[in-house]
């Protein structure tokens, strides 16, 4: 029988600490797949950020720096300015990157710094035990918002994808789901790109996941991939949003 | 002055912590001194999840004890790491449901109760904990069964539809460590120490 | 004919393939694995078509996927 | 009010509402989560506000804000987010605001973990940020006496006009001890400044800033904020001596919970006809200096026990003051040195004195 | 004879620090203005940054904050929150907001702060001695770009006015330029927009100046009117970006 | 090379690229903006690249992973960036990476003011952020020495695997003095080292990281780094003595440019027939107590002067270690003491000498 | 007839006013004042049309203007 | 060791920085020890701005002088900040035409020398400085005219359009001085000290 499906090389085979069925696990995969796909795992850097992710170091099988609460892009500057060779790329949760370090991922994609940033936008924080996140839904409650995130106090969420594709400097910006299997045989496809992109010189790239957090949405995984669809996707509309080819030098 | 100190110990999500906070409210309600310390694994799920109750007559000094009085085990890992920290003549209560091993120490009172197995004849495992407290209690006598009781009617008001569970569980454990106690000659009380309170703040 | 296999001590019993699979044969086994976790077994192994959506969906690499002979690939995995 | 059973994190969020603080901001971190998820429930039912932050850089900007106008202030943090504030810190100071700043330790340098430590003492009370300035550090050794400190620091910090940081190790955010609060539901605001800034009805406009380019007047600004630093250290200095009554060779010095580790290891000794005394500073800044010096030279000579690699140690060394050698015991990174590992360290430090090793 | 323009009781009379031509001056007479206008100078709280306009404080006739670098909107937040029956407002340059402040500025106006920014965006660092800012212009040469801004190393541009406007928290978010006296005169209608949107506790605002930098620019203050008008305004459209009344509630 | 007249921060700029730092990240600030103005115009005709960053948070991330990748990097800033620098000090610390950050201080706290101050020797030498650790800290008091121990600190932070910061008292960034550099275009770049994160090919994956979970792991962690620094002491601390070899009564301690005020005093007293010696720490962290000590045993009393509230007075005082009283004199906010400050002061602790004033 | 003031030591001789008068009747006069600066004047008083584009264009708020009777606004200020 | 300190003060633009520095140039070519250090206002515009030049045969001690041996003074407000901090014995040289009024100290050569107006008389006020610059030289002799004009040719090559005037006012400026010195018997040469020069690294 042959092998139509299988472990990647680009990660490590021991079990990953991630909660049952949070789609952290499946967003690795498609990165990890990459780096294989495009051969280029002997010169890739990845950045873990702080956040449930933070042991992403431990499961890619290149180089990786962990970083610290917000700076991946930060980082990822440092070492692709020094080291053009390489291929840098961050990983990082709606806290770490819509929170405490907006500006680092805005002005390393102003900068057009030639790293590729998978953000996975799970609503919350996850890692310090559900409190509100930049990014969660209105009206979900968190270990912050008793009632319910309110709007008139703590404003909407947080569009990172449609905030990074405002920029003038060309860059790939995509969103993509990890709600059902289609979506998340488009979202590779949408991360290979972006590698590409990057291993093409060509400008930055960002790759935003909708993920689920079943432990602190207090759901199932399924019942979690389902509240996703009904309650991210009207906020977080998929697709590509920006990329490199539409750009048009200095006019608006 | 009279002291004691129990480590609950289990996994995340065992509900250990929360039998210790039991036995810590009942102890305050005896007007006794307690204090509640937590450990857990890293920011993960899963990990280890121990608390140590520490129980005075007077000021509970510290609240850290690497070696406490008794242990209260849920899982063969918690056992392994704590069971050989008791204290020479303390209690070792291990679930036996999940702790499929014996433990050798000659110099404590180590007991089994499969506690996992009595939960699950009440219809829900999720009770062990219950009926390990309970077990503890009916050893050690160190509250009436009725305070206890008291105690668990009081600190599930908000989530009252698991108060009937958590009883029997808790009265199933009690019944089965009053046994223990009996057929193993077990005598645990607070210990008598002699301590010097030379406690004193300047400028208030 | 399309085989899937689970690697049971990976499987942390999240159901997601269960969700995933159009042919509905799997099914969380009732033993649990040495993470303490009931894992997920097909159990109508023949109606296997080999899609590759539970092994996409598995957010533990759990899974594997086997098939003979030649295929149409139905998208780019 | 009767004593009831609460983890210090929480028991701080209502100390600081006991004390009049109807503000908080803060961002996420463990260890001390509790505290501002408690205070995101019970603020709005006391008609106050709970805001989350998108970092502890903001944070401490949102506190000078507050503070400015004239409200009752507090933020909460861990380790890495307390380095973060640094800047902040230092301009509170400058611009001489009453706020308080939580800080349940935990591991470091860097990420490093998420277990209780002691490493910040340093950060705390020396070397904060840039420039000439201190903090009121107050370091509390059980839940009640957090509660206690925490409405303490609100006046201090506004008698003062000086922030305050509460020091917790970590374990006294998360552990459970019974507690009893002042009889009042929400303690008084603070009492109306000549410098908050309220608008400028009915008088001249007022300013709150740090910043005085004139080098002449920066130099007394921080000359007359020192000499009131003198004021704090002589008025507010706190601490508690344990087992002193009794001659003692050894000294222990320690603060926060480790304190209590100590005592436990001072009542087995005193079981095996040793006698020990122990210094503990409440307050970690000022540093009880004089008083500590008393009970060092009652000693022959001191052990030191830090949940870090000796921070307090220099405050020590000072008070001993070349008259006393002073021995360290540390763990870090998590771990706690146990009462055994105490009583252990306290034989080493006899058989030092015995064999008049220096 | 009947004065009919003359200076306002929003500011003091003394002269103020700024270089010969820099429109700095012009931004404060607008804002102290509508300070009287509203009748709200008794009620105002403003929020000096450090750039330039640090003595900010000195020149209006309120109460006053002077903040650290970037983190107006911070400050501004805490002190509204506690005390929302002031009036706050913000005047930052565009290396305080759309540098180091990057974060403070989209958070505020994500949460829905009822602040009100004054943003002075003069393409440069003036205080500092004309280092390139995130604003700077391509091509613009700087005192560290002095091959002039390179887009491929630096990036395009910022235009926070745009970045802000893709929010959805509700904002009032407008540009304005000081180049002309006729634009001068819309900006003061702006300003006053600004301002009374907090007053009656719409939403946050914001309004952008393009401004000029004669000293750091090398140029004289006319030349530097005219330097803006050709150089910044194509990358800067003027107008209104965001209007409150716009709002769409929970759809994007 | 012919000695050629530089400004301090120019110099350390070039001596970067003779140290064979080709790439630095930085935000503007006062006192220090001379010095990436230099770089920018001179990186990129080396071949090396200038980063002008968003932030100093921003910055101080950059050098982790510039550091990281196995280059050699700088960055500079001045006292309320170097605060804002704190966390991701701790994190370098943690990680172990070697970096170098020029700390040109000015006066504090908060905004303050842009003269030239000392202030931060506190920051930069205990508390520098959470957590165990220390930077190691040269301070020059000459351009010429700046360019020596900017080329030295590359050496030191890779040697030792640790940030090293260069803490110039802001005059030494504006002050134009004749200087020499070393005969080469650019220097060697970093060598080789075994923990880069290069990419994998034909090995392992590296990482770098500062996050230590397991608490026995963290400990022993942080006790290997701090045997380190205990070896650094030994190795590294560096010093001058000055006028030390006739007698002193008065033993003056100063560091950076201070220290050369003081002695112009020195030889101006000498000329009143009065000998004072003078030490001067050049690491100031390691702080070379044991050679301190000895100076400061040759003398009745001393005198630590600086520009600040008497920050290094900490390390003096342990130095002296109750055998000499330790008298202090410091100005601070922009203001520098003067040679007739100093002057007047080593009358008033001589005449505390004579009137055996403790 | 309208009449404009410049409060001569607020002054800076920055030419604004200069630059947005559209009768083109302000200068910078030959004198310095106590700032060390040029200061405006008007040249041509009578072509004045106290139409305040001097004073909205000052930076430094130096400009006064003055008007007789009864005028109609053409923006408001 | 043979030492002198020089305190040029101006404002903002006056190039009092750039004369200091022309000056330091000079000494550094004659083999001599120089420190420039500058003193600003606040981070704005037309703040004081000046420079103490430190000249020595040995190492430069102090950097930082607030006595000097002799100031050169552009206008009014430096010469009130720093006239009065001129060493006994020591020279002031006023730029007569900003500063309007006489300085009194019996205890200092006080000259004065319209170098606004002869800068202005070859026509451009900006080369003030180097009148001054000039007129300190041929006060002090502390360099050769020809060897300052090399340095002056030397560091204007990148603005090599202004070297004529800066020359010629520096040639107007040194013959000013040199009267200057004659008419009131001026004596300035660097100060003898005895100085010990002690100075000694450990571990390099
Ligand atoms: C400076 C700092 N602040 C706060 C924290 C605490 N912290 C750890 S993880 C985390 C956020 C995690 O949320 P997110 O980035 O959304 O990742 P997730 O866990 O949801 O994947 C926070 C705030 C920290 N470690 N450092
Ligand atoms: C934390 C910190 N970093 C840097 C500085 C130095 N600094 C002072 S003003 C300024 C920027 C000024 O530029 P901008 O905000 O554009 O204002 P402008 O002067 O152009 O009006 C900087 C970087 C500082 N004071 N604090
Ligand atoms: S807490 Fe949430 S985000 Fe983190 S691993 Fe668990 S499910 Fe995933
Ligand atoms: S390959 Fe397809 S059909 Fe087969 S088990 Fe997996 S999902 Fe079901
Ligand atoms: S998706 Fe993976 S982890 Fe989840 S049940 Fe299926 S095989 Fe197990
Ligand atoms: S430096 Fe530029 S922005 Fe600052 S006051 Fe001068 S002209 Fe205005
Ligand atoms: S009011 Fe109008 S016409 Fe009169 S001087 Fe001013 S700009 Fe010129
Ligand atoms: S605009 Fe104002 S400052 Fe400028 S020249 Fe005219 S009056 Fe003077
Ligand atoms: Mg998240
Ligand atoms: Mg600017």
């Amino acid at each position: 029988m042959r092998k139509i499906f299988s472990h990647t090389e680009g990660m490590i085979t021991d079990p990953m600490h991630y909660c049952p069925g949070c789609t952290h696990g499946i967003i690795h995969r498609l990165v990890g797949e990459t780096l294989i796909e495009l051969g280029i795992r002997e010169r890739a850097v990845g950045i873990s950020p702080v956040g449930c992710s933070v042991f992403t170091y431990k499961y890619f099988r290149c180089d990786m720096f962990q970083a610290s609460h917000g700076r991946a892009p930060a980082v990822a500057t440092g070492a692709k300015r020094c080291r053009p060779e390489l291929v840098v790329f961050c990983y990082q949760g709606d806290g770490d990157l819509a929170a405490i370090g907006t500006s680092e991922i805005i002005h390393a994609a102003n900068r057009g710094e030639k790293i590729t940033c998978i953000f996975v936008n799970n609503a919350i924080y996850g890692m310090t035990g559900g409190q509100m996140a930049p990014t969660t839904i209105p009206g979900q409650r968190t270990s912050t918002t008793p009632g319910g995130r309110n709007v008139a106090e703590d404003g909407f969420p947080l569009k990172m994808s449609e905030i990074l594709s405002q920029l003038q400097t060309p860059g790939y910006i995509a969103r993509v789901s990890m709600h059902s299997p289609a979506e998340i045989i488009k979202a590779k496809q949408i991360v290979r790109k972006a590698f590409e992109y990057q291993v093409s010189n060509t400008c930055f790239s960002f790759v935003e996941f909708l993920s689920t957090c079943p432990t602190n949405w207090g759901m199932s995984p399924v019942d979690s991939l389902n509240w996703m669809k009904t309650n991210m996707l009207p906020y977080y509309p998929l697709g590509e949003h920006k990329i490199p080819e539409k750009h048009e030098g200095g006019s608006r | 002055m009279k002291t004691t100190d129990v480590l609950f110990a289990g996994f995340g999500g065992h509900g250990m912590l929360m039998a210790g906070k039991l036995l810590a409210m009942a102890m305050i309600k005896q007007g006794r001194q307690v204090s509640w310390l937590p450990a857990y694994g890293a920011e993960m799920r899963g990990g280890t999840a121990n608390v140590t109750v520490c129980i005075s007559d007077g000021d509970v000094m510290s609240p850290y004890i690497e070696r406490p009085n008794s242990l209260v085990v849920m899982n063969t890992p918690s056992l392994h790491k704590f069971g050989p920290k008791v204290k020479t003549g303390g209690l070792v209560l291990v679930n036996s449901t999940l702790v499929r091993e014996s433990f050798e120490r000659d110099d404590c009172h180590v007991l089994y109760l499969p506690a996992g197995d009595i939960a699950m004849g009440l219809g829900n495992v999720k009770a062990t904990n219950l009926v390990l407290l309970g077990a503890f209690i009916g050893l050690s006598k160190i509250v009436t069964k009725e305070d206890m009781i008291e105690v668990i009617q009081e600190s599930f008001t908000s989530k009252s539809k698991f108060i009937p569970l958590n009883v029997s569980a808790f009265a199933a454990g009690y019944e089965e460590g009053t046994k223990l106690r009996l057929e193993n000659d077990v005598e645990l009380e607070l210990e008598d120490e002699e301590r010097d309170s030379t406690y004193a703040y300047s400028n208030g | 004919m399309p085989l899937i296999k689970v690697v049971n001590d990976k499987c942390k019993g999240c159901e997601l393939c269960i969700n995933a699979c159009p042919q509905k044969i799997i099914r969380l086994s009732d033993k649990i694995n040495t993470q303490g976790f009931r894992y997920a077994q097909v159990v109508d192994k023949p109606r296997c078509i080999g899609c590759k959506l539970c092994a996409l969906s598995c957010p533990d690499l759990a899974i594997e996927v086997f098939a003979e002979g030649c295929r149409y690939e139905f998208y780019p995995y | 009010m009767a004593k009831i059973l609460m983890k210090g994190n929480e028991a701080i969020g209502e100390a600081a509402i006991k004390a009049g603080c109807l503000h908080f901001f803060g961002y996420p971190i463990t260890p001390q989560n509790e505290l501002p998820e408690y205070l995101s429930k019970r603020l709005p039912q006391v008609g106050g506000k709970y805001i989350q932050t998108e970092s502890e850089v903001a944070t401490s900007n949102m506190i000078f804000g507050a503070a400015g106008v004239g409200v009752r202030v507090m933020t909460s943090s861990s380790s890495p987010g307390i380095s973060l504030m640094s800047e902040g810190l230092s301009y509170l100071a400058g611009a001489e605001l009453p706020a308080v700043i939580v800080n349940m330790m935990r591991a470091g340098p860097g990420l490093a973990g998420i277990l209780p430590a002691q490493s910040d003492y340093a950060h705390a009370t020396r070397g904060t940020a840039h420039g000439d300035f201190e903090l009121i550090v107050l370091a509390p050794s059980s839940v009640q006496e957090a509660v206690d400190l925490t409405i303490l620091s609100f006046e201090l910090a506004e008698k003062y006009r000086n922030p305050v940081m509460l020091l917790g190790d970590g374990m006294i955010g998360q552990m459970m001890e019974p507690v009893e609060f002042p009889d009042v539901e929400v303690g008084p605001p603070m009492k109306a400044a000549d410098w908050a800034l309220t608008g400028c009805k009915g008088r001249e406009p007022r300013l709150v800033s740090s910043l005085f380019l004139d080098p002449v007047e920066l130099n007394e600004k921080n000359h007359e904020r020192f000499a009131r630093y003198k004021v704090i250290k002589d008025n507010e200095a706190r601490h508690e001596l344990y087992n002193c009554d009794e001659p003692y060779d050894v000294l222990i010095t320690a603060f926060g919970v480790m304190s209590r580790v100590c005592k436990s290891a001072i009542q087995e000794l005193k079981g095996q006809g040793i006698n020990v005394g122990m210094f503990r500073p409440i307050t970690v800044k000022p540093f009880p200096s004089e008083q500590c010096s008393a009970a060092i030279f009652k000693s022959k000579r001191v052990l030191d026990v830090e949940m870090n690699m000796g921070q307090m140690l220099v405050d020590i060394q000072l008070a001993a003051n070349g008259k006393r050698e002073v021995d360290f015991m540390g763990k870090c990174g998590g771990l706690t040195p146990s009462i055994e590992d105490v009583i252990e360290s306290v034989h080493s430090t006899l058989a030092k004195i015995k064999g008049g090793v220096a």
